[in-house]
């Protein structure tokens, strides 16, 4: 490993910092192996003071989008957060179908209208059918049949 | 033997619970609101599950929310710490139905228990004493003269469909009892339509005094000692301490006697309280706590032992640690409940804990779920904090007292902290010579 | 009686002797150094002084800055904590030509036992155990043999001019004796140019344990039993529990009788700790501590006792607050000491505090000068904070202990914490089998 | 490790530093390995303030003497600070004159020499003469005959 990598080092850091200000993130931190005795940890934060800064919902799409393709990265999604995404209004347990073998509710892709069961969230030996709280297409199913899901835990993203 | 326990509970109580789980070596699971995310029975406990919205009522209170807890966890217990479900027995049969223990008394004793009328008859019947009275209507003066004889003097004239103090009528003496009797049954008259009266034991000046009992659900039963919670401002203790300044040895081995036998007879399990009104030597039963109460480190205090530990070891059938010859009072323990209240007034102040720093040192206990940064949140109960002393007699605690006092910090909300300095420089309070109207009087004396 | 206290020291063990001041009502003097403006001990007292520049021997070691400091005050009397000036002959003479009181033993009983070979005498012409030997040299092998026998084996053998570990021979049975005796001679020659040596009892595996002692200065003491101390890293004690595991009732009675009536013969007056070697059921002298010790919070766990007000009553002529007889075990108790160290070379770690959260509850007593937002200065002593739990019996103090280190906070430095973490899942420290090497064998075999 | 890889390091730092500022970050940390026995951790850390505050040390004496003046106005005088402050070197008793009776060592307005006698302090005593640091003129006494000083406690201003 020689010391002229240490101008790799900076322009990599530089690359990282102008993502953070580009995206409006506070922090990224990496832990790069590059081989035998050969590694960067970088940790790379940015206050986001309490001036006016436009944060408009849909830019947050993009850097989490980002995080996802490169697991390492910071801040972690939250789904709960997005636009479209429908939340557990129990906790409890969640089945995709409404009986065993049963096809499920519905599928990523399908239109959903409002008030359509997505899914069911059982507690206390109770099926309560959750409904889509509007219309639109099922982006996303964050939720696997069987899982147990708290109060507020994002269950799907329908626009 | 229990793998983990669900905390159906917030605050300081979730956290105790939390710490006897740990050191008991079960998993602990915490429940929380969306108000109380950031909460400290949260980050302490082995998991947490949010159970619903700030709303009491669709969160700490909801029966599903709290069984579908249980049941995504795994959990094979629920310890519903004081407040909220802890008194509940539909939810303890509920509990029970999904086959998981409930750490409390049964649904049955609950239920007896929570109706003043039925816990009053059954304690009645134990050989708890009660307060002494005509059992029922009294129809003439004639009467009235035996049974006054019989309570003995004072007694107070009460019109049965009475209420908020009309139809209540003193009498000192035998000369007092004729013009008291009728112008309680006039009033009742007048005022409810219904001439009829009872006649009880009139008490002027009593203390609140509590029996600590504890029991094996298998007929047996033991007792450790009382608290003197006199000090009280509508009708919510603010300081309680143990041994009772008024109670001494044998006073204390005769009713604790009384109340362990009686809930060894109908094979109560767990912890529990017999409250009273003690007058003259003598106490009058007034309800019993199916719980944990509060107040209950002043009772660890001077018996050493952990009361929530006893809790889950009864609740997995096992038997208790301790005989009733093993608790012998050591010392004295004091507790104030530190509420985050503003002062005169007792208004609500919750808000954002800047610095938090805990007293510490010798004989110095803090139960509190504060830590510095955290949000107390408009939701809940007040109590944010319970400081807790032990010294070797009762003017080492009151010392210590005051000294750990001096040392707590607690910056950017108001706490009742300052009460404490004040009470701490009245005689009374130093002596230990006050009564359940005490506090009420001193407050009204000095916000006046 | 005092009115007015001055604490010649800094950190927890100030903070210490402030919380007995106030809970006894004696107005308190902290004194500092330009570097611990800021600290808790200078923020708790009822005055505070700067008596110099950080460096401790312009400051906490100055005797005429203290004397000023406690003239200035109009302060009646001196507590000199542990270290600095605590066993300090001169100074106490000082204090007293100054017409102040030292809370403390008398400067002649500091010099006895501050020098070694005075203190093992004055020991053991008062009947205490000391390690059995020769009493000098041994001339030739017939002697070395009937020295042997009457001390038992295994004994070893020291050149009289030997240190460092040389001329320093053991023989674990008499066939040993000869080889053992003459290589000694050899090596004291070869060395030191002296062949002659001493024979003493050889001890493999001792236990450091300690007796606590308390003299009212006329000829009457009493004894808190023992504490063991045997966790040792760089002869710095670690973690510190009592009752000790390997001594029972009839031992602790047996140890602390000989060593209250020893001190009681000298009119001692104060707190005193006679440390031993402790092997195979006896003990042997180390050496005397003429003060508080670090870890004198164990004791008071288990004894229900305040040892710091005991010292300033005697200071005044009083005598102890309780007898032998009202001293009885009551549990066990743990302390762990944390230090602003970085493991695992245990490098000293000074800065900022961020938040400084302290573990509460049932049980746990945290003496410690944290706060949050505090700069530890790099000047001085590296421990931090005492964490002591007291339980029923050790394993509920075990388990009381793990649970409180899961709760404490101390964000900013690095701290010794995860050392008792790693020790408390060690089957020798759950079961208390350990001895002075122990903790230096497992750190040389975790940090290899 | 050699000494000519510190000049490396120097401009690496400076890379980071510049980075930071040009990035309006907070901070950067990095773990470098570069092989055996040669590594290199950085942290490297920028304080945001709210807004440019401009505050140039000897504006601050103004706002003192206004302190003085209006006793229930915040920011307390700490004449130690004071330019030709002269501190206590011990804790003690001042005393303002050789022995009762005797005139003042100085008074205000005296032009005092170096190493002249100001005032005594003592300690455990013995009476320790305070010598004036420089020449100058005596600005202010602050100190009381009798009175308990604290070591570093502000005795005269001599300027």
């Amino acid at each position: 490993m020689t010391r002229t990598s240490q101008d790799a080092d900076v322009a990599f850091i530089e690359a990282l910092a102008e993502l953070l200000r580009a995206n409006d993130l506070t922090e990224v931190e990496v832990m790069r192996e590059y081989g035998d005795n050969d590694s960067l940890n970088v940790r790379v934060s940015r206050q986001i003071t309490a001036a006016p800064v436009a944060v408009a919902a849909p830019v947050a799409v993009a850097p989490v989008a980002a995080a996802e393709a490169a697991p390492a990265a910071a801040p972690v999604e939250d789904p709960a957060q997005l636009p479209g995404a429908v939340t557990s209004p129990m906790v409890g347990t969640v089945y995709l179908a409404s009986e065993p073998g049963a096809p499920d509710f519905v599928s990523v892709g399908d239109s959903v209208s409002e008030g359509q069961t997505i899914l069911i969230v059982e507690a206390m030996k109770t099926m309560n059918q959750i409904p889509a709280p509007k219309g639109g297409t099922v982006k996303r199913i964050l939720v696997e049949n069987g899982a147990p899901v708290e109060f507020g835990a994002p269950l799907m993203i329908i626009e | 033997m229990f793998q983990k326990i669900l905390i159906a509970n917030r605050g300081e109580i979730a956290l105790r619970v939390i710490r006897a789980c740990a050191e008991m070596g079960i998993k602990s699971v915490a429940v929380h609101s969306t108000a109380d995310a950031d909460a400290m029975h949260v980050r302490l406990a082995d998991e947490s599950v949010c159970i619903g919205p700030p709303s009491s009522t669709l969160s700490y209170l909801s029966f599903p929310a709290i069984i579908s807890a249980a049941e995504i966890t795994g959990a094979d217990a629920i310890h519903p710490g004081y407040g909220f479900l802890s008194e509940n027995a539909a939810f303890v049969q509920i509990v029970e139905d999904h086959g998981l223990s409930f750490i409390g008394p049964t649904a049955e004793h609950i239920r007896v228990m929570g109706d003043k009328i039925t816990a009053k008859e059954t304690m009645k019947a134990l050989g708890v004493p009660v307060v002494p009275g005509s059992d029922g209507g009294v129809p003439d003066y004639e009467t009235a003269v035996t049974v006054a004889e019989e309570i003995g003097y004072p007694v107070i004239i009460k019109a049965t469909a009475g209420g908020g103090g009309k139809g209540m009528k003193l009498a000192k003496s035998p000369a007092e009892l004729e013009t008291a009797f009728r112008t309680a049954r006039a009033e009742g008259k007048a005022n409810f339509g219904n001439a009829e009266v009872y006649i009880e034991k009139y008490l002027g000046k009593p203390r609140h005094i509590e029996v600590q009992v504890f029991g094996d659900g298998k007929g047996h039963a033991v007792h450790l000692g009382e608290r003197d919670c006199s000090l009280q401002r509508r009708h919510q203790k603010v300081l309680e301490e143990a041994p009772g300044p008024a109670i001494d040895a044998e006073t204390r081995a005769r009713i604790g006697k009384t109340c362990a036998e009686a809930v060894a007879r109908i094979n109560y399990i767990g912890a529990g309280t017999i409250e009273f009104l003690f007058e003259d030597g003598e106490f009058y039963f007034i309800e019993m706590n199916t719980r944990l109460q509060v107040e209950h480190p002043v009772t660890e205090g001077i018996f050493g032992v952990d009361l929530v530990r006893e809790q889950i070891r009864v609740a997995q059938g096992l038997p208790l640690s301790f005989e009733q010859d093993d608790l012998q009072v050591n010392g004295h323990s004091i507790e104030v409940r530190i509420n985050a209240e503003k002062l005169p007034n007792f208004t609500p102040s919750p808000g954002t804990i800047g610095m938090y720093h805990a007293p510490g040192g010798l004989g110095v206990r803090m139960d509190s779920a504060l830590y510095g940064g955290y949000s107390i949140p408009p939701y809940y109960d007040s109590l944010i904090g319970k400081l807790i002393v032990h010294g070797r007699d009762r003017d080492e605690a009151l010392s210590r007292l005051s000294r750990a006092l001096g040392e707590i910090v607690i910056e950017g909300i108001d706490t009742t902290l300052p009460l404490f300095d004040a009470l701490l420089a009245e005689e009374d309070i130093l002596t230990g010579n006050y009564d359940i109207h005490w506090l009420e009087k001193w407050l009204a004396a000095h916000n006046g």
